[in-house]
């Protein structure tokens, strides 16, 4: 998200000064990504949590899954749901009132990035055929944006979903009924895990998960998700600069290339808790 | 979680959870915990977690909203859509109104807001996890929060829920106990050192001596409940304290 | 309801002067409540229906009787729902628009007074288990703002609650339809007649049922429900004042105390039409 | 009620309800009727039930939707939910906003609006009970609200129904006979003074000639109920006129 | 639709000089209509299209037809549903948002001449009795705005109407859907062609079928719809102006005369794609 | 339309729709469509139909949205209910205000904005008819609107589509391919000239192999695109070009 904040004015100057000496205010390389942790199943009314922080930037991800009526067209098929809320809580540049275009924008790359993957297999959602089928939401909160909200956003969603357990039911032949707090022994299937890759370009510099003021600094954004047999699943460019074909074959390769490094962080945050 | 098990009270007049009648439930406050906003607080009370941000002051928008005597606190309590057993439509709900609004008063009469006038303080109070007694957890945060901003008051907002359920006068009700059929539930806030009551809502029936009985239990609380507020923002602010 | 009208500046200031002599403008003494009086079913497309007056505030409050699928989790229980309409049309300061704070909290307070008393059997409300209830709505317009629309909005409800008739239906196994234009003999039956008792605070005064420039003049409210019982039921206390306990414990002996008197008021005006 | 008697006329040619065939239900008109409003009416129209307020001229709001010009008149056509056998939905629907906009022009060809620029005058009525006809109901209890709020008029804005039903032109359809499947519904407002029609709707077949016949037919009607409006304005303000 | 543009008061003075000269700025007589032209079913998604211009003003007219379920009150009657969307895209005048007062009356007064002509025998709409029923939606665009989009808009929908194909479907005792891509060789009938003739008044003289200058000029609308066999079937005057009742006579006059030469324009337009 | 018909080349290598590999639907592209909008076009891209207007620059309401420095795009990709097989709700979705952000920040990127400080540019886009590839045909007609409203630009935005489906790389997905099991879609817009990339978007697996051949022959279609958005601008204004 690049945003346009006056108080981060100063600060995005001493940004682009740095950048243009290729050096970033946090010491990382251009590439190199921040540091995850999190805190998985602490929030007890959800079916599966995850307080996640991607460097100071820190979401709380809820899992509810839920007994729906699957859709006409895919009787056996469930679904998943993401919605992000961009609280003005963490940000004062953010508004109360229903979700503007950022929050859209920024909940459907995270949903695009999961479900494009396609890691999760629907038809395991399937409880009855035409009748109930699971549905995922999993809702999140910024508790605190210092920029790449895309990446930790998905990084929150995925490692909730992965560690949410399935409420246990009681299905008839015309009913389907959650057993308050009783939970299976099964978790939501994520085969492949996408990882997002979020990078934006300052001058003509290009790096890899900017911070608040980074973004402050740039002037265009390109995410890109990538799942574990190196496929590219999903792409979102955004805001108002551009990226030569050049740039964006590179900075498909470096995503790519960091691939691993990022889902080692990340799994390795996960058995952490 | 066993359910339909309808009792409260065991032999030894433990309660449920196995707390005494007139204990609560684990109180833990976190002041700073949000880089972003003048001031926040994080507050577990038992299962109850609850985020306080508060912004401010800054300028009313749309300025026609302005009281050009003080300042305004709008208030805004919200409840995550997994925060309760069953998922939340993630649009705020009449329920959030009213307790925002009940909320907001009584943090203002807390609050030095005459010292801006024409601004907005604008708090921020999203509840991650519920069982009970959430629109209290949630003033504590940001009341907590308001004081992390450095806005002056008169007194720190303290509060609890205290009523009854399986025949007996109680503190602070869990869920299983604000499900019971003769549950009354009663939060308040309070300013503990004026003895003013800020906040106070009531469902269910109480004779005039519980109720006069219980208010006092909730009076004792609220002091108890202050010291722990002024214990975490003392470490907050250690230096300054330290320096005075 | 503490309204801040400019044009009322002149009125409190003077009304604060009395009650700091314990007098009253309206000659009334702190604790005495309005003349009620009401007219009853007046409106015919309303299952029931109540004009009713406290002082110069005026209610109009409309029933309508209609079927509903129960909640599952109560399969066999019917349900009431409380409305209330802040009309631009009684008060120059309440907007058009969606119900703001200040209607929705009066709505609710208003519901939980009747609700929590539990003098409805909400089993009476059944019509069939898990298939048919009836849902009872009051919907009310503030036809004059003269002050304590809470208490006038909670009796003014009871009233046509208690007034209302049942209409017909028709029930056969999988329908149930009102057959329009007739009805039962039979009315919502309330076995404990809650009233809500409202109090404000000037200055360091308190007064019972106050009138609009006495709202004006005051800083803090307290409203407490109580039942032919004499047990409290509901208690919301609003605006931005505050009540020291002792306050509140003499609030309640009070509206104990007052609880014969007016519903003997209420009932007396019941009976009149 | 009796459901499903289709029946319009009986053997001596009296209605359903017994009225003759150019007769309308009986009028009742009150003017003053809401303490806080500048101008305030109540009409009852056979069943129907209509009141009135009138606020203004006062500033408009938003400042960009004032006219430099003259007073703007903003009309809010509302039902009661327990106004119609049916609950209606609190909220506005696509009839009542499309009510509200004829009758408002209605109204503005009445009042000396060039005398307040930049203004505006809000007329709010309320259906409190229904039974064909209300929009008229209403429109008479608007009229005379704006003359009770001082709103210097061109003339008071009269009105009527007429139509047709089980095969006979009529004077002031109920409902019963709006639902015949023959019937036509044309409510009109006049200035009767100056002969202009200021609101005309109509639904349902109709030849030129009924149409021209049952035109003189309304035209009588709104002079006739103009009269009664005039008279409740007079006994209104009756020390006013008789000072004159 | 009396428009008030600053952009149009010097070209609305204008037009008062002509009229009172007995003359349009068009050179058409007052109670002449423009020219009528038609695409139809260019749209391939729509089971029916329109794009309709009278002389400037050009609408885009497209039909869906679906599946829904009947009224209980009428269990073997279908319905239309008429949507006018004043898109910000053909008049700068116009908002974005939901639709304003200006859109609903205009939607309503079109659906009120095609609805109350009783030229749709309902009961054909129906697909099984208490069970299915055809819903026939009218969407429109306003694609450019030369003024009387009242008329332009109901000519469109007719002749969309008359020409969209209904769905093939599949029915089993309790399904119903929709084959796609495949139609029935059916299309809605419309009995008796009723048709909308506006007229605005400006100073004192009336003229039909206005343009935008003519609408910004004028004062008073009057719209009255007429069917085949010559019967006023509906009326809407809008507008702050007034008419005379013998004004009125006249226009209903003139409009009844006026019926067959539109007609046949539009039929022939329709007759040419 | 032939339903469930899994195939996606003949046995010549030819597409569903006889197309080849590489070859893109016909393009009609028309300027001037609307009268009173400061710029217009209408875009066919086989089945797909477009039309955009532009209004502006003119001042932007609310005034606090005005961006000092420069002319705001405001861009509103709509769908008509009648578009596409089912009928779409008119109140826009989230796909459609998605799609509108990141269009007007592409186009943002080719206009000169800087000229036009505190002003809004309103681009508005209609999908009359839809069969996969609207976003590219929405910005094409809106590139064209722009420049027919003399906004000047960098570069025309010139887009097109490209992705996979049956397990071969395309060009310009219809809605059949577009449903494949192992379907790709990426649309892209790009500033020819600068071979700039203003909008990219992607759902579904690609190779980087697959990623970088594709995105050639993205590259060349945008620039044979570009030249039929010249070509039509040119004889819009003919007599502008003569005269130079």
């Amino acid at each position: 998200m690049v945003i346009k904040m006056k108080e981060h004015f100063y600060e995005a100057e001493m940004v682009k000064q740095e950048i243009a000496e290729n050096k970033r205010l946090s010491k990382r390389g251009f590439l190199d990504t921040r540091d995850i942790s999190m805190e998985l199943n602490t929030l007890l009314n959800a079916d599966g949590s995850c307080i996640f922080t991607y460097g100071k930037t820190k979401i709380i991800a809820g899992v509810k899954i839920l007994i729906d009526k699957p859709y006409p067209d895919n009787p056996d098929e469930g679904s998943i749901s993401i919605g992000i809320e961009l609280s003005p809580m963490s940000d004062p540049s953010f508004g109360t009132g229903p979700p503007d275009e950022t929050s859209i924008e920024l909940s459907r790359v995270v949903d695009r990035a999961l479900r494009e993957s396609k890691g999760i297999d629907w038809k395991k959602l399937c409880i009855k055929e035409g009748k109930f089928v699971w549905m995922v939401y999993v809702d999140m909160y910024i508790m605190n944006n210092d920029g790449n909200l895309f990446d930790a956003c998905e990084y929150a969603a995925l490692a909730a979903m992965k560690n949410a357990r399935f409420p246990k039911i009681e299905l008839t032949e015309d009913t389907c009924t959650i057993v308050k707090g009783e939970y299976e022994n099964k978790v939501v299937e994520f085969t492949n895990d996408p990882l997002l890759f979020t990078f934006v370009k300052i001058d003509d510099k290009i790096i890899l998960d900017p911070e608040l003021v980074e973004e402050a600094a740039s002037n265009a954004r390109f995410s890109i998700a990538i799942t574990n047999d190196k496929k590219m699943v999903a792409i979102q460019k955004g805001a108002e600069g551009s990226f030569k074909i050049d740039e964006i074959k590179d900075i498909v390769s470096i995503a790519l290339k960091n691939y691993d490094v990022v889902h080692k962080k990340l799994m390795n945050a996960m058995k952490k808790k | 979680m066993v359910k339909n098990e309808e009792w409260y009270f065991d032999q030894k007049g433990k309660r449920f959870d196995g707390r005494g009648q007139f204990e609560q439930r684990p109180i833990n406050l976190k002041v700073g915990v949000i880089d972003r906003a003048d001031g926040s607080a994080y507050v577990e009370w038992g299962q109850n977690k609850a985020v306080a941000a508060v912004y401010g002051p800054r300028e009313m928008l749309p300025k026609h909203m302005a009281n050009p005597n003080k300042a305004t606190i709008r208030y805004f309590y919200r409840m995550a859509p997994f925060s309760v057993p069953d998922r939340k439509n993630p649009k705020p709900g009449r329920r959030e109104i009213e307790i925002s609004k009940v909320s907001g008063e009584a943090l203002s009469r807390a609050a030095e807001l005459e010292q801006f006038p024409n601004t907005a303080i604008d708090v921020f109070v999203t509840i991650l996890d519920a069982n009970a007694g959430t629109r209290i957890t949630a003033l504590l945060a940001a009341s907590l929060a308001l004081a992390d901003a450095g806005i002056p008051m008169k007194d720190l907002v303290s509060g609890t829920s205290v009523g009854k359920a399986g025949g007996k006068l109680i503190s602070d009700l869990s869920k299983h106990e604000e499900d019971a059929p003769d549950a009354v539930d009663l939060p308040i806030a309070m300013l503990p050192n004026s003895d003013e009551v800020v906040l106070m809502q009531m469902d269910g029936p109480l004779t005039e001596k519980e109720f006069n009985e219980i208010l006092e239990v909730a009076r004792k609380s609220c002091k108890e409940i202050k010291d722990m507020q002024v214990k975490v923002l003392k470490e907050r602010f250690k230096d300054d304290f330290n320096g005075d």
